[in-house]
């Protein structure tokens, strides 16, 4: 009988595997096709985008400015994912508290967390200079916060970064975000416009420069860092199945 | 990529990529399969570096083999117990 | 100053931020407010469906931006319609709750998820762009999550993990195939990729055809993807599984029209996939009816009538797409859309009422079921109207549907499917007629009062039925002119690319 | 020597065996880490699409030059953001399960495979 089992679950993993095989074969295919057309899909966003945009970071200026209602779209996945998990799981409590580090590490992480806390912000406020922008350092602001509850244990680190502020934090950024898209329907360019409406380019390369976009960039890191981060508190603080 | 020594260099780091793919998938471990995957997920920002594409690359090495990772071992740590 | 069209996803989608803040802070305010921004959106949906009609498509470029570089999003003839029947849907989802839960506490975060699932099914309709349709599809996928999965249900998160895995493939073939199109053609909007999309070998084109018809298929459940779709209409309960049915599945079969149409140009590459398209359909309508038959679970029989009336639409999607833009052709895809129509009335409808039902009996298993009068009236009403007796409207799309057949086959299925979905619902209703409840409503006590109540929405859509099917030669020209649109993809691309330099 | 063939074949393997894992595993969180992979593989293609030969990344800091490709790098940001929101999901219903049920087993969970 298990035998049988056995032998019936090798025959199914051998025909899933033979299955995904082709899958994959005929995937290679179609894009060595698609790959193959005579074409070059340059639009010009490298050529155009420091005179439109102001970025120097052409990624960040397509995120932020020529596609930018996908980002919109995408911030809302973030904060509906935020939402489904707090509605499937409940309110975070932390009663136990699991056995955190040593204090002489405990000591020397807490000199360290300022310089840690530089490259999330540096990251985001130069979105539009150099790799990175909005979520790259709004998730490593996420992460920090999970470290902060690893080693400091969760009381402190839920006493030092409330849960009721990175909530707030998210709604606010989400809420700003829409809004500051609407600047562009009422000065008649269209959402989410950026330079047309009127706002300084700056000097491309400088700090503040590209209109917008710094703007865009940090109320996407604000919002992906609370967001992610409640994330994390809400399925850490689900409390464990009772034996 | 100019020269064959980074060919050579994305090469291996493609075959690692597709081992550590694979070693994820097929490894019964739980914990075990979380450190494979997050290793998986640091050559893909390897990749992506090599590949001209430093965006992806942070956010590939942020999300994937920083936040995903506590996401995934915090979720393995609330099913551990009497059941598989 | 036109109406811009994206004022219709953004308004359901700030609405969402902000219902969550307002929850918050002042909980009792929540749910009028939420009442109020989706009526706003039906005010908004309305001008734009009528400035549509009048002055023709409104396209908006969204930050102003060259559609070849930037997102566009189109409202014309057809995605007004759609616009209409969600943000109509949004409306009438929240008078239901209203209706038996009154204004002053809602718990859950229903107010948010059905706000962002408006936003991203409007969304759906309006874009003229695949990747952006790539993304309201996965934010429509999290946005059902949430309304499915509740700690309350059992076995909500099981039917919502599941759900999940099926649409994350069903992204990742999506996502796919964009790529593929975009490596292919060398742009995201809809307009140019349907210009360049001709000199595509046969064999790329049709890689990328079962991308785009495997991906959407698993979301409006084609044939033999759709066995996710009982467990998540049982999981979501009668109020949200409606959204998922009525509107949801709406939104996809609109999008996967749409993208046949307009990027692909079925109609002059791959003429003979629409035949398939039809027995498809017609596969459709037969499992899902014959599965109907031998389910035991009220919530979950209905979503299998769903495959199948999935079933009727894609039939006269394929029969318009053999027949062209013919008038025989535009009067197949408008009979569509009136059967999209009359699926959406009736389905909420039946959803609606059997929550009352459900209550009473305390169980969705349909042996046990309890109903009032007046629930059982509206039930009938309904149900005539599903299965298609003459003077509802289920009766004048099928009607339409089987008359733009040119071949029996159809004819012969589209009436066996009629006969089953009769035989299930017959035994529905005897069963609540020989268990009517003990007459709650005589009691005035609270709840019996708003389970009185909460049949006043569902009564509405069932006198729904009845008018559309007597005032179908109003409608039919509406829908007509939907259809030629959906059809002529030359006027779209001029809509979406002419107006700019 | 161009590096995209050996990219396109590692993210189509990458995408079969994300779904073999989906296909044979029962286990949810080893379904998740399946789901993972699979999303990677896209984001894998999307990056060897946008792949220039002898270019640099899209960032305009005084390379003259060819650039890769700046819009695959966007949609891959998108890809994998929206990837991460549904895995966080996907656990966080694991682990809601589990703390119903006490599996994380897929298979016992489900009532419509009546054979097992």
């Amino acid at each position: 009988m298990n035998q049988s089992y056995d032998t019936s679950k090798k025959i199914r993993h051998l025909l899933a595997g033979i299955f995904t095989l082709s899958l994959g074969a005929s995937l290679i295919w179609l894009i060595l096709e698609a790959t193959g057309m005579p074409l070059t899909p340059d639009l010009g966003y490298v050529m155009n985008s420091v005179g439109d945009t102001g970025s120097i970071n052409v990624v960040t200026a397509i995120l932020m400015d020529y596609r930018g209602f996908d980002t919109l779209g995408e911030a809302s996945v973030i904060f509906t994912s935020v939402a489904v998990t707090a509605a499937i799981l409940a309110e975070p409590v932390f009663t136990l508290e699991r056995p955190i580090l040593s204090i002489i590490t405990r000591r020397a992480i807490a000199y360290l967390v300022p310089v840690f806390f530089m490259f999330p912000l540096y990251v985001i406020t130069h979105g539009h200079l150099s790799p990175g922008g909005g979520f790259q350092g709004g998730v490593s602001l996420a992460v920090l916060v999970i470290l902060t509850h690893v080693v400091f244990g969760h009381n402190l680190a839920m006493k030092k970064i409330p849960f009721s502020l990175l909530t707030m934090g998210e709604y606010w950024a989400a809420l700003s975000f829409g809004i500051l898209g609407l600047l562009g329907i009422f000065t008649g360019v269209g959402f989410l416009a950026n330079l047309a409406t009127g706002v300084p380019r700056g000097i491309p390369g400088q700090l503040l420069s590209g209109g917008l976009i710094p703007v865009l960039n940090l109320i996407v890191g604000i919002k992906v860092a609370a967001g992610l981060s409640s994330l994390y508190i809400t399925l850490e603080g689900n409390p464990r199945r009772k034996k | 990529m100019n020269s064959l020594g980074e060919y050579i260099a994305l090469i291996i780091i493609l075959a690692c990529l597709v081992l550590s793919a694979l070693s994820a998938v097929l490894i019964r471990g739980q914990i075990t399969t979380i450190i494979v995957l997050s290793v998986f997920s640091v050559l893909c920002a390897v990749l992506f570096a090599m590949l001209q594409a430093v965006d992806v690359a942070m956010a590939e090495a942020v999300i994937g083999a920083g936040f995903l990772t506590a996401l995934f071992v915090t979720a393995a740590d609330k099913t551990r117990g009497q059941g598989s | 100053m036109r109406l811009d069209p994206v004022l219709l996803v953004v308004t359901p989608l700030i609405s969402a931020f902000l219902l969550s803040l307002v929850k918050k802070l002042t909980p009792r305010l929540a749910p009028s407010l939420a009442l109020g921004l989706s009526v706003f959106t039906l005010v908004l949906s309305t001008l734009l469906a009528k400035e549509v009609y009048i002055n023709g498509p409104v396209a908006s470029y969204l930050g102003g931006w060259n559609p070849r570089i930037g997102i566009s999003l189109l409202a014309d003839q057809a995605s007004v319609l759609l616009v209409l029947l969600v943000s109509w849907g949004q409306t009438l989802g929240l008078v239901f709750i209203a209706s038996y839960r009154g204004f002053t506490h809602w718990p859950g975060k229903y107010l948010v998820f059905s706000s962002i699932f408006t936003c991203s099914l409007i969304g759906m309709a309006l874009t003229a762009d695949l990747f952006n349709l790539f993304v309201f599809i996965e934010l429509s996928t999290v946005a059902t999550i949430g309304i499915m999965a509740k700690p309350d249900r059992p076995l909500g998160s099981v039917a919502g993990f599941v759900y999940l895995i099926v649409a994350s493939v069903s992204g990742s073939l999506l996502l796919i195939g964009v790529v593929l199109v975009y490596s292919a053609t060398g742009s995201l909007s809809m307009a140019v990729i349907a210009q360049e999309i001709h000199a595509l070998p046969p064999g790329l084109y049709w890689g990328i055809l079962l991308c785009f018809t495997l991906s959407l298929g698993m979301k409006f459940g084609l044939v033999p993807m759709h066995f996710w779709q009982p467990w998540a209409y049982h999981a979501a309960g009668c109020t949200g599984a409606a959204l998922l049915t009525a509107f949801g599945m709406k939104a996809y079969l609109f999008a996967f029209f749409r993208v046949l149409w307009v990027p692909l140009q079925l109609p002059s590459m791959a003429p003979v996939f629409f035949p398939v398209l039809t027995l498809w359909g017609l596969a459709n309508i037969i499992l899902g009816h014959t599965m109907g038959l031998i389910q035991k679970d009220y919530k979950k029989l209905l979503a299998l009538s769903s495959t199948a009336h999935g079933g009727y639409i894609l039939v006269a999607a394929g029969l318009a797409g053999s027949m062209g833009t013919t008038t025989a052709g535009l009067f197949a895809l408008a009979a569509g859309f009136f059967h999209m129509l009359n699926h959406s009335l009736v389905k909420a409808s039946l959803l609606w009422v059997g929550r009352s039902f459900l209550k009473q009996a305390s169980s969705s298993t349909i042996d046990v079921l309890k109903a009032s009068p007046l629930g059982t009236g509206i039930f009938v009403l309904a149900a005539l109207g599903i299965v298609g007796i003459p003077p509802t409207g289920g009766f004048a799309s099928k009607l339409f549907i089987a008359s733009s057949a040119g071949t029996p086959a159809p004819v012969i299925i589209i009436g066996l499917g009629t006969l089953i979905s009769l035989a299930y619902y017959l035994r529905i209703y005897l069963i609540l007629r020989d268990q009517t409840s003990t007459p709650s409503i005589v009691k005035s006590n609270g709840t019996s009062v708003r389970e009185l109540n909460s049949l006043f929405v569902p009564g509405i859509l069932a006198m729904g039925v009845l008018f559309i099917g007597f005032s179908s030669s109003i409608i039919m020209p509406v829908l007509l002119n939907g259809a030629g649109a959906m059809m002529d993809s030359g006027t779209y691309i001029l809509h979406v690319l002419g107006d700019l330099p | 020597m161009n590096p995209q063939i050996p990219v396109f074949i590692t993210a189509a393997l990458v995408w079969a065996i994300g779904i073999y894992g989906l296909i044979i595993h029962r286990n949810m969180i080893q379904i998740c880490v399946s789901l993972s992979i699979m999303e990677s593989a896209v984001i894998i293609l999307l990056v060897g699409l946008a792949f220039v030969p002898g270019g640099s990344a899209p960032i305009l800091d005084g390379h003259t030059g060819p650039f890769a490709d700046p819009v695959p790098h966007a949609l891959a940001l998108t890809a994998i953001v929206i990837g991460a929101g549904f895995l966080a999901i996907a656990l966080s219903l694991t682990v809601a399960m589990y703390r119903k049920y006490g599996t994380a087993d897929v298979k016992k969970l489900f009532p419509w495979d009546e054979t097992q």
